[in-house]
């Protein structure tokens, strides 16, 4: 039937086919391992590079690789270890801290790293018209609040001063025991003034001197290529003062929307690290590829809001009762694959030591005896309810298991209603919900992360909770203890007392979760899930070994 | 049908009437008819039927293959799939018919008018379709949803409203040829009034092409819903739909494949049965077809 | 040619002013706004921002002031990605895109055609039957659901083609431009079939039957160019619509294109973003219209004349 | 003996059963000889010459029996591909409309030198100057210069000169006319039927010319078989045939023929029913915007009660006139009915006029809206003039069946049900349902078999008398509206040539076109 043209027609085609087709070729991972380059999945597409400006997780990943502020941590004990500065001194009031720059910090330009160049940038970062998202970790600074707000105009008046090039002083309000740890924070880099100024004025947000031909920067790593919604590259830093210990080459972000599509990628040998686990993949890994997935404690908790403000949800019996009827451990055994671990209380467990109390626990018993007390028993009159979520495969998941929970267990009617993100931030903030999904991740190491936003007033609270014990505890007694056990208590106090109120009910505790590389080494687990790429470096010979050790997958 | 009513208002043979006595000669026709009945009568008897109820959990069953207590097996939540295909499909065809429906009347009406009357008022009726053809759809469904709440009417509309776009271009092009035959030109000269011709003349013969589209705008009206389900409006768990539940299977489908198939195979199904079912419905409408 | 060529793109001017128009306002209608974020944004900062973007002043006034700098050809900052331009990111994503649904528009038509061709030969047989049906499933199947499957088949079980990229890895553009192009791959085919069903009726085909050609010269040489003016005609709502329906595709294979950009910036509130991207896919439909109709003309000998008579 | 076909029975095999069409039939042609085959549609004529070459569908056509010897060669023994190298080089066909048979996608020069390549393996170039060479052979000036044009850049005689150079091009032995002249003017035919004639002696080529037209085979054909319904019914040689025809049917066919002048005497009312003054109708180039004069500057009355004659060839404006009367296109000037002057009224004032004056279109299969039964049709412009209500309506489209010799039990059928002409019953049956007074009728008998177009016109004559109509009547064709109408008006290019009682005119016409087209008529 068909002839001659029809014929030439199909066998182009197929060596078309044939010759674009052929395999996979080499694989990200196996020329990655072979050159030191990491292929490491970001999440998200990041939103720029200016550390002052910029907010979230993937960019903290990427800023962190190109900037290097005045201390660093340790990516397996998360102590703190000098970066930019060389050493540092603490009055012993705890007021004053003088910072040593180090002699052999480099800009990428060459020129040397100085404690002027932090002055500016700090200078810079408190400008309110630049503005910053994270100006609040300066805050404990002295006067820092109060220039931001332009309470006062003199600069010299904020507790932040260069001596000279290499020493750099800071005053705070108060002592703060978690300011050194503010400072590993991307809101306090250093950024080069002469780049920043030279393209456009230094309080503008978004000029185009973080554009990838045109930054300076001072980290362990330089900007090589930035392809929107593609790949983001950096390369190893020669000019580094810790150069000798950075063994990655190059570090290729990947920005990633999809789990699913990570995880694919993942298996065809594209990435080494995925940003999560794709929940669903989880059983199989646990019983195929144990050692290519890794699940740890992460400090974040993830609850539903409840709006305290409605009739039929004032009354903390109902609260309670919602919360007891939620059973933790069957939804982490079942939907969530044992991704993450029960939680009863805001603070996940073992932050710096602290543990939350643990006030209530899986009762439906109670739950309906605290129900028909509140004037429902079984739910009657009860009106039916509506659990909002941001649209998330997960989110939806829990939540359809939740409202099952609660109607066969108290008899209450739930409605759910997935809602794009901005909407749901809209009509959280606007207090248009009756239950909301919520979760809250620290923002640094300490359980006061997790507890002030509950305070009245506090632009995250958002349930319309309030307590003047609780908001004394946390704003008062707590700051002013002199020791951690002290401090601790009170926040134990406060908690418990939330708790008791359950303003909104706590689901689980967050974990980082992760499809690892075998070959990937140095990527060290802490409950910030917080990496020093500086510390990472990739073994081209981890299956030999594995091999030679019996442990084949 | 408005063009049913009119015919039905006079006294005389219906082209519906003869349409309906042309497609019970049609076997395959009628086995779509009976495979649509069936389904909407499945539909319309679940609540007394499913084996359990949709939002019954056994989350420590979780997924299973299908067994003889569960035919089709069961979903994440241990949830009966055949149950949840049998609810699902109260949703899907609903929405799938009436959406089509809405599509089809605007759809229709618009490309009938812009296509008979023409000249510039064609020109002007098009354009406005091409720019909503350009507008950021997802923007307008969050819109919609924000301004009028989450309602099954406003999915029905919001779909109606995407769907018709193609269905009035698909009208305009039928109308342009047949506004110029001289069937129509006799009716002029016999002093019908313009929505007269319309209905009595230009729409009825355009309806062979516009049946084959409006089949296959079923299922992609369907799968639509499972999107704007995704963007909040439309339906939400527990509830389900056929596209939803596609959705969802086609995540998961390496793991618990049977999540996929199942709905995948309801939805083929009405697929192959609304076409058959249309393209002799097509047929039966054209009095010329029925006989070779 | 050119008076009607013409008359299109002045047409089109009132067109996209009113996508630019309604877009603009509905946009701001939308709950949330650029710079919400989950920890609430301290109101200087908030100020600070609405200042730099504008977003301060009355709506009608930032109206005409985007229209009066889009005039001069500056789309402005993306509000998502604050460091580049809304026509950097248009530039950097298009190109990928159209590449994309350039591809995926050659699958189809490949595919398309030879399936329509094939089963209008014998119609009402297997040969009809067969790839019809298989043509009907093609319409109906999500790309959200081909893709994985495609992934599935030929980069995990077969381990033929890479599981994602686009230019990174050898045949990497394959599955993408086959997910993208398979729903209009089958609708070609319905297209073609259609068409040269009514052209083989035609007594010119008779004719070249009479003359005592080949089939196979009877079906290319005679049928085909009239039985593919409908695809033709097609071919430009098709590329428009491979463009705007780019997005789960280029999700699933991890593509850097426009489509993800849209829809990051819908859901992102990127006032600018989404007026630039909307400009940019209205005027290539637009565009893309015309020339499927220009062509679908040209191809038409009796219409031809219009291209080179004296009107031009 | 060229081609002998003996004993041929072809049946179609549908899902509504068999239908045989070609009945147990036998001819035979030789070279240098013209066969003429005559018969109206559906006698199986055409299907006959088809099936030799295997050009019918197969199925649901099939060949039940007979053979067809072609130089001794049996054609119907023959598999396709031995066929097709038949088809096109030993046997060449020419067909009804060239219009429709030349491939519009392709250049004339493409399409005529296809035999050559195919058959003869002649190259492009040497193919491209043969061409050229029998082009001009076929009367086509400036053949090289026209190699490369498109077929509708040619007017249809010079098309079908197209057609018979391609089919020659090989130098076949049997040419297989079907009905090459029916879609041609009555100028063109006569010259296209000269040159047929020039090529098969020049050429000693075999011919079967197929043709419903009598007059045009008696003036070619050196024998004749008339066939209907499948079967032989007579065959002889023509002049025989003519002069002494045997069968009822021949004779039947011969008597369909209009000839002759109108009997009854002139219409003695001279009131004009309808005026019209400097009509001028323009059509817009859709693309150029440039204006084209369909109708320039025509004036004319026409009297009541009279049937007034329209001829012009295809293309000269005669249909655009009766409907920019009706206002069914836009026009300018002045027309007056019964003294209300048209032009200026709204489509809604104009509505009530309507039921005054109707139309009855060329086509009788794109006239009838195809999803409307015979009821739904006729019962409609009663309904829509309020000239019938719900009970009545019934009673009055049986009547109106009656007066148009529809069977009554029809009512329900739909158009495709119907034969052309019992169709053309129910298109007239709708234009005097209103029982209007003026007509304007659009060639309502070009597309009807003769014995069948008589009876039309036997119809209109007595509709006509009956309801005392007048009547437009629009035609090409000069007997039939000899035989017809009162007065003639004869119209070339938009412009009115000539109008004269019709006796007058044929007598005597005064201007150099008419005498033209009156000298073109073939005759029986």
């Amino acid at each position: 039937m068909f002839a001659a043209p029809l014929r030439r027609f199909f066998s182009i085609l197929f060596v078309c086919f044939a010759l674009s087709g052929c395999g996979q070729g080499e694989s990200n991972v196996e020329s990655g391992n072979r050159q030191q380059i990491l292929h490491f999945s970001n999440g998200t597409e990041i939103q720029g590079l200016d550390p002052h400006v910029i907010t979230g997780i993937a960019e903290h990943h990427v800023v962190q690789t190109l900037f290097e502020g005045l201390v660093v941590k340790d990516s397996q004990t998360l102590e703190l270890e000098p970066a930019a500065a060389a050493s540092w001194t603490i009055s012993d009031d705890g007021r004053i801290y003088t910072f040593t720059m180090r002699d052999d910090a480099r800009w990428s330009n060459g020129d040397p790293v100085t404690a002027y160049d932090f002055e500016w940038s700090w200078w810079r970062a408190l400008q309110p018209s630049l503005g910053s998202q994270y100006v609040f970790t300066y805050f404990p600074i002295k006067n820092a609040e109060a220039y931001f707000k332009q309470e006062i105009s003199d600069f010299s008046k904020v507790g932040i001063k260069a001596l000279d090039e290499k020493t750099f002083r800071v005053e705070l309000n108060n002592p703060t025991p978690y300011f050194l740890q503010l400072l590993d924070h991307y809101s306090t880099f250093p950024v080069h003034k002469a780049t920043v100024e030279k393209y456009g004025k230094p309080d503008e947000s978004y000029t185009r001197w973080t554009r990838p031909s045109n930054i300076v920067t001072n980290g362990p790593f330089l900007m090589k290529s930035w392809r929107l919604n593609k790949r983001l590259i950096v390369e190893k830093n020669p000019d580094y003062w810790g150069a000798e210990n950075v063994r990655l080459n190059q570090i290729v972000f990947h920005p990633i929307d999809s789990e699913i599509v990570e995880e694919r990628m993942f298996r065809a040998g594209q990435l080494h690290w995925t940003d999560q686990v794709a929940i669903d993949r989880a059983p199989w890994y646990r019983e195929n590829a144990p050692e290519r997935m890794r699940i740890k404690p992460y400090v974040g908790t993830y609850i539903y809001r409840i709006n305290n403000k409605l009739p039929h949800l004032s009354d903390s019996r109902v609260r309670k009762a919602l919360a007891m009827t939620v059973d933790r451990q069957t939804l982490m055994d079942t939907v969530l694959n044992n991704i993450f671990t029960p939680s009863y209380a805001i603070t996940p467990p073992g932050l710096l030591g602290y543990q939350p109390p643990k006030t209530f626990g899986y009762d439906p018993n109670q739950a309906r005896a605290l129900l028909a007390e509140a004037g429902y028993p079984n739910g009657e009159g009860f009106p039916e309810m509506e659990l909002q979520y941001n649209t998330s495969d997960q989110h939806r998941k829990i939540a359809t298991a939740i409202q099952q929970m609660w109607n066969k267990e108290l008899g209450i009617k739930v409605r759910l209603q997935n809602k794009d993100w901005k909407v749901y931030l809209d009509d959280e903030a606007t207090g248009n919900f009756e239950v909301s999904r919520g979760g809250w991740i620290g923002d640094y190491v300490d359980p006061n992360t997790f507890l002030d936003m509950w305070v009245g007033g506090s632009g995250l609270n958002r349930t319309g909770w309030n307590d003047p014990r609780y908001d004394e505890l946390i704003l008062k007694t707590a700051p002013q203890a002199k020791t951690r056990e002290e401090r601790f208590a009170a926040f134990r106090e406060a908690e418990t007392l939330m708790m008791n109120d359950m303003p909104f009910i706590p689901i689980y505790t967050y974990s980082s979760h992760h499809f690892v590389h075998p070959s990937l080494k140095g990527m060290h687990v802490n409950v910030m899930n917080y990496h020093n790429f500086r510390d990472v470096y990739l073994d081209p010979n981890w299956d030999k070994k594995e091999q030679a050790s019996g442990q084949g997958e | 049908m408005s063009a049913q009513a009119l015919v039905n208002a006079e006294k005389g043979t219906s082209l519906w009437a003869d349409a309906w006595v042309r497609l019970k000669k049609n076997k395959l026709a009628l086995f779509g008819l009976g495979v649509v009945l069936f389904l909407i009568v499945i539909a319309l008897l679940t609540p007394w039927i499913a084996p359990y109820g949709y939002e019954e959990q056994n989350l420590e069953l979780g997924a299973t293959p299908p067994s003889a207590a569960h035919w089709l097996g069961t979903d994440l939540f241990g949830r009966d799939l055949l149950t949840r295909l049998m609810y699902g499909g109260r949703v899907s065809l609903a929405v799938g018919l009436i959406a089509t429906s809405v599509a089809l009347l605007i759809g229709v009406a618009w490309g009938t008018i812009a296509g008979y009357v023409g000249g510039r008022t064609d020109a002007i009726m098009m354009r406005i379709v091409d720019a909503l053809y350009a507008l950021p759809f997802i923007i307008f469904i969050i819109l919609l949803m924000v301004v009028f709440g989450r309602s099954l009417l406003l999915l029905f509309l919001a779909i109606g409203a995407v769907e018709w776009l193609t269905m009035a271009r698909i009208v305009r092009g039928q109308v342009l040829t047949i506004r110029n035959q001289e069937y129509v030109e006799a009716a002029r000269a016999m002093g019908l009034s313009t929505p007269r011709i319309l209905l009595r003349h230009v729409v009825p013969n355009s309806l062979g092409p516009i049946i084959v589209y409006a089949t296959l705008t079923v299922p992609q009206v369907m799968l639509l819903e499972a999107f704007l389900s995704f963007l909040g409006l439309g339906i939400q768990p527990p509830q389900s739909s056929w596209g939803l539940l596609i959705s969802y299977g086609a995540e998961v489908m390496e793991d618990y494949p049977w999540l996929l198939i199942f709905p995948g195979l309801a939805l083929s199904i009405t697929l192959f049965a609304l076409n058959f079912l249309g393209d002799g419905l097509r047929d039966a409408l054209d009095p010329k077809a029925s006989k070779d | 040619m050119l008076r009607y060529t013409l008359l299109r793109l002045l047409q089109a001017i009132p067109v996209l002013f009113a996508v630019i128009t309604a877009t603009f306002f509905l946009i701001r209608q939308a709950p949330g706004g650029p710079f919400d974020a989950e920890k609430p944004v301290i109101p200087a900062v908030k100020r600070a921002l609405e200042a730099k973007y504008n977003l301060d002043l009355p709506v009608w006034q930032q109206y005409t002031q985007y229209l009066g700098d889009l005039f001069k050809g500056d789309m402005g900052p993306s509000f998502k990605y604050p460091g580049w331009d809304v026509h950097d990111l248009i530039l950097s994503g298009l190109p990928t895109t159209a590449e994309l649904a350039l591809y995926a528009l050659l699958v189809a038509l490949v595919i398309g055609v030879l399936a329509g061709v094939f089963a209008s030969l014998k119609p009402n047989t297997a040969q009809d039957y067969i790839p019809m049906s298989l043509a009907m499933i093609g319409i109906c199947m999500p790309t959200f659901l081909l893709g994985p499957l495609l992934v599935l088949m030929f980069g995990f079980w077969l381990e033929w083609l890479p599981v994602t990229g686009w230019g990174d890895l050898p045949g990497d553009k394959i599955l993408p431009s086959i997910t993208l192009g398979a729903a209009y791959a089958a609708y070609i085919a319905r297209l073609t079939r259609g068409g040269m069903l009514e052209i083989m009726s035609q007594d010119y085909i008779r004719t070249a039957r009479a003359k005592g050609l080949p089939e196979w010269v009877v079906v290319t040489k005679h049928a085909l160019r009239g039985g593919l003016i409908p695809t033709i005609a097609f071919l430009g709502p098709a590329f428009a619509g491979l463009l705007a329906g780019s997005f789960v595709v280029e999700t699933i294979f991890q593509i850097p294109g426009l489509g993800r950009f849209y829809v990051q910036a819908a859901f992102n509130r990127d006032y600018t973003m989404i007026l630039g991207t909307t400009i940019f896919l209205s005027t290539l439909i637009i565009i893309f219209n015309l020339l499927s109709d220009l062509l679908a003309t040209w191809l038409n000998p009796k219409l031809r004349s219009q291209f080179r008579g004296g009107a031009v | 003996m060229l081609l002998k076909v003996d004993n041929l029975t072809i049946q179609f095999h549908t899902r509504n059963g068999i239908t045989t069409a070609v009945d147990n039939v036998s001819f035979a042609v030789n070279s240098g000889e013209i066969l003429g085959i005559v018969g109206e549609s559906g006698s199986g004529k055409s299907v006959s010459c088809y099936s030799l070459l295997g050009l019918i569908p197969m199925p649901p056509g099939k060949v039940e029996s007979g053979t067809a010897l072609f130089e001794g060669q049996d054609l119907l023994a023959m598999d396709q591909s031995q066929l097709r190298d038949v088809r096109g080089d030993d046997v060449a066909m020419i067909f009804q409309d060239p219009m429709t048979c030349l491939n519009p996608f392709l250049t004339i020069g493409e399409q005529l030198v296809e035999p050559l390549i195919y058959h003869r393996g002649y190259n492009k170039k040497d193919a491209k100057q043969r061409a050229i060479e029998l082009m001009g052979e076929t009367g086509i000036k400036k053949a090289a210069q026209r190699f490369d044009s498109y077929p509708h850049e040619f007017s249809g005689g010079m098309r079908q000169r197209v057609m018979i150079a391609m089919a020659l091009i090989t130098e076949p032995k049997l040419l297989i006319a079907d009905e090459p002249t029916t879609a041609l003017d009555v100028t063109i035919q006569a010259q296209i039927l000269e040159l047929v004639k020039e090529l098969q002696t020049k050429r000693d080529l075999g011919v079967i010319f197929i043709s419903h037209d009598l007059a045009v085979v008696r003036g070619l054909a050196d024998k004749v078989i008339v066939m209907k319904e499948g079967q032989v019914v007579e065959r002889n040689t023509t002049k025989a045939l003519f002069e002494n025809p045997q069968h009822e049917y021949t004779k039947q066919l011969l008597d369909a023929v209009p000839s002759g002048a109108k009997t009854a005497g002139k219409v003695s009312d001279t009131k004009a029913l309808l005026r019209v003054r400097n009509l001028v109708t323009e059509f817009y180039d859709r693309n150029t915007g440039k204006p084209f004069r369909a109708v320039d500057d025509v004036s004319f009355d026409l009297i009541q009660g009279e049937i007034l004659g329209l001829v012009g060839e295809s293309g000269s404006g005669k249909s655009t006139i009766g409907r920019s009367i009706l206002k069914l296109v836009p026009a300018r000037g002045e027309v007056t009915f019964d003294g209300k002057e048209l032009l200026g009224l709204s489509q809604k004032a104009m509505r009530p006029i309507r039921r005054r004056m109707q139309m009855i279109f060329q086509d009788p299969y794109a006239s009838l809206n195809p999803r409307m039964t015979v009821f739904d049709t006729l019962a409609e412009p009663l309904l829509v003039q309020g000239l019938a209500t719900r009970q009545t309506v019934e009673a009055q489209v049986l009547e109106l069946m009656d007066d148009v010799g529809l069977a009554r039990a029809a009512i329900k059928k739909y158009p495709h049900e119907f034969s052309g002409g019992q169709r053309q019953r129910i298109a007239i049956g709708r234009a005097v349902a209103t029982k209007p007074e003026l007509i304007i009728a659009d060639e309502p008998v070009s597309a009807l078999d003769v014995t069948i177009q008589k009876q039309i016109l036997e119809l209109i004559k007595a509709l006509v008398d009956k309801h005392n109509l007048s009547m437009l009547f629009v035609s090409h064709d000069l007997s039939v509206v000899r035989a017809l109408c009162d007065r003639v008006m004869v119209i070339e290019h938009g412009k009115l040539v000539e109008i004269d009682d019709t006796e007058a005119l044929w007598m005597q016409p005064k201007e150099a076109y008419t005498q033209r087209l009156m000298a073109a008529i073939p005759s029986v």
